[in-house]
């Protein structure tokens, strides 16, 4: 195969790659939401998107998130096996054997979800779009429904009763969830943590440096582990102990020792 | 004149003009809609509020304040293009997020939806705290339970949810109409696949088919 | 007509009939009284508020509602003579205390229930009072005695509290494991929060509460 084919079919797909990640993976609603923002790259009416281009644009998608470490969570990933079964049933030629639906009919299944997703974002914005009470129409803004007659009316809704049973018979089953924590660096560790080290700290150093080293690798140690660092840096600056910048949005946070302390 | 007919007014009603009037005091007074039956309670013997409530509709029409149905109660908002007027009377609104904003109009759209169908829609779990806010706001109830197997909670719009959206009855929805003619309201099963027999699925089997 | 006067109404003040709407809409909208420089303060510029408030005075004239001088403000009323149908009663808004409250939901869940009952799910004794007042609001009444040694009475919840809770029958009341699926659980910070909200985080909860 010569090369420059290979190069341009590697400019398609990285090209196609940057298009689908265009959007943060924390912005999607979930892996139908993806789906319906991919499809909207096919630059067609929604009732003529190509299904199968869609998985690949999914696929595609997926790959290039696990490349990027982005962490997906479960149910991006059940989609992708889903769709990768769904093009194996587009592209080979049925099997009189199989049972079950075919390829189309999951397909036009798909379809017909994401029409009816879209439908229902627009209903909302058009929801929205309305005189809203409040904003564009008012009620009475003072209320004479008044008398001598006092009544004591006790008000509790509905909410309020299931939560209130809801705590009654959840009281006690949320003591064993605390053998969770496991993964979870307390702020009190991170506080005895960095008064040990604050006596060290002259020059600025970042946040990260005062991780400590087992909690540095895994990205849910390391994110709790950084938030009760944070925290507890924040509760040595309250405490005139420490100090705290940011050089700019988004620059590392550093922390130097108070001078004089 | 009221001095004459008092002694008569404890058997007969009071005459449709006055009746009206009556209606479009208690109706001003309250600042929540009132139901027929509400304003009927409050109303002398032998009323017919649905009558008065007619002719008051007519009298307040291009009006600043107007007479609006919600739902199956009756109360008096201000014309919605005066809203500009009433800037500085605004609430603060609520920010709703988005997956709030669609739960709310997939129920409004659906009802009575149970969970099952809303996270068929979205495509994804309705997160902690979703449902709770939106019946905080007094948006959402819970419905009947459905006839189905597990008999699953239901949710259903409110009367304040009407009111909100300045919406009559829940037929009133944008774009209702068209949306069920094309089947996209329709509780469509997905055809019955091998994959994927995840723990999560069987987990959710009882919701996910009803 | 609007149209014709879009131009002009950059430089002129609207109609009066129109100022007459805006005055109506604004004093409507007001929780109180409004002078006439707070009113012309928020009408498009040139409007004469005193004028397009004697006009609103007079169509108001007889009505239901009339508007009213107050000092130096404006205000809408409703008529003196109707004053009797707003005399139902002031209603003064309490929030049922925690006892309450968990007691009724034990009464709602678990019904009939005895105090004996009551008393071993919430693990405190139930003071007297509680039960009362829950009777006293109608929405607890007294059951059939349990047949059991002793014979206690049983406490049931009563159509009054399935009316007021917007319930068709007890049995639309969701259980625990569907109000923790459904999000509607206390907002006690999960202990899972700081991580990412994974789904098998959320099935081994479900677990917890079986």
């Amino acid at each position: 195969m010569p090369d420059d084919f290979m190069q341009e079919k590697n400019d398609i797909n990285a090209r196609r790659a940057a298009e689908a990640l265009v959007v943060d993976v924390e912005g999607f609603e979930g892996p139908l939401d993806l789906l319906l923002t991919l499809s909207r790259t096919q630059k067609v009416d929604l009732r003529q998107v190509s299904i199968l281009a869609l998985a690949e644009q999914y696929l595609i998608f997926v790959e290039e998130a696990k490349r990027l470490r982005i962490e997906l969570a479960a149910d991006y990933l059940v989609m992708a096996a889903w769709l990768a079964f769904l093009k194996s049933r587009l592209l080979l030629p049925a099997d009189p054997k199989d049972e079950g639906p075919s390829g189309e009919e999951l397909a036009a299944h798909l379809a017909f979800q994401l029409e009816r997703l879209e439908a229902m974002r627009k209903a909302a914005a058009r929801l929205l779009g309305r005189d809203l009470l409040g904003r564009d129409f008012f009620k009475r803004g003072q209320t004479e429904i008044y008398s001598r007659k006092r009544v004591v009316s006790y008000e509790a809704n509905l909410l309020d009763l299931m939560q209130a049973y809801a705590r009654i018979k959840t009281k006690d089953d949320f003591e064993p969830l605390s053998l969770k924590r496991d993964v979870v660096y307390t702020m009190e560790q991170a506080l005895e943590r960095m008064k040990g080290l604050i006596g060290e700290a002259i020059e600025w150093g970042t946040l990260a440096q005062f991780l400590p080293e087992s909690w540095r690798h895994d990205p849910k140690k390391r994110r709790s582990a950084t938030a009760s660092t944070f925290a507890a840096a924040l509760e040595l600056v309250k405490e005139g102990r420490m100090e705290m910048r940011q050089i700019d949005s988004f620059a590392p946070i550093q922390l130097r020792r108070k001078a004089g302390t | 004149m009221m001095e004459d007919e008092n002694i008569e007014s404890l058997f007969e009603a009071p005459p449709m003009g006055e009746q009206e009037r009556m209606v479009e005091a208690l109706l001003f007074a309250s600042a929540a809609p009132m139901s027929l039956t509400e304003i009927e309670n409050r109303l002398p013997h032998g009323c017919n509020a649905r009558e008065a409530i007619v002719h008051l509709g007519k009298r307040y029409e291009g009006r600043g304040v107007m007479l609006r149905r919600i739902g199956e109660a009756w109360a008096f908002r201000t014309a919605p293009d005066l809203g500009f007027l009433m800037q500085k009377e605004q609430v603060e609104q609520r920010k709703l997020s988005r997956a709030a904003i669609e739960t709310l109009a997939i129920i409004a759209y659906h009802q009575p939806a149970t969970r099952a169908e809303i996270e068929e829609i979205r495509g994804v779990s309705v997160s902690r705290g979703t449902l709770d806010m939106l019946i905080e706001l007094g948006w959402v109830k819970l419905g009947r339970r459905k006839l189905t197997p597990g008999r699953p909670v239901t949710f259903i719009v409110t009367q304040i949810f009407l009111d909100h959206f300045g919406l009559e009855t829940p037929a009133d929805l944008p774009g209702v109409k068209e949306l069920r003619a094309s089947g996209l309201l329709d509780n469509r099963p997905p055809p019955e696949t091998i994959l994927p027999a995840s723990d999560e699925a069987e987990e959710n089997q009882n919701d996910m088919f009803e």
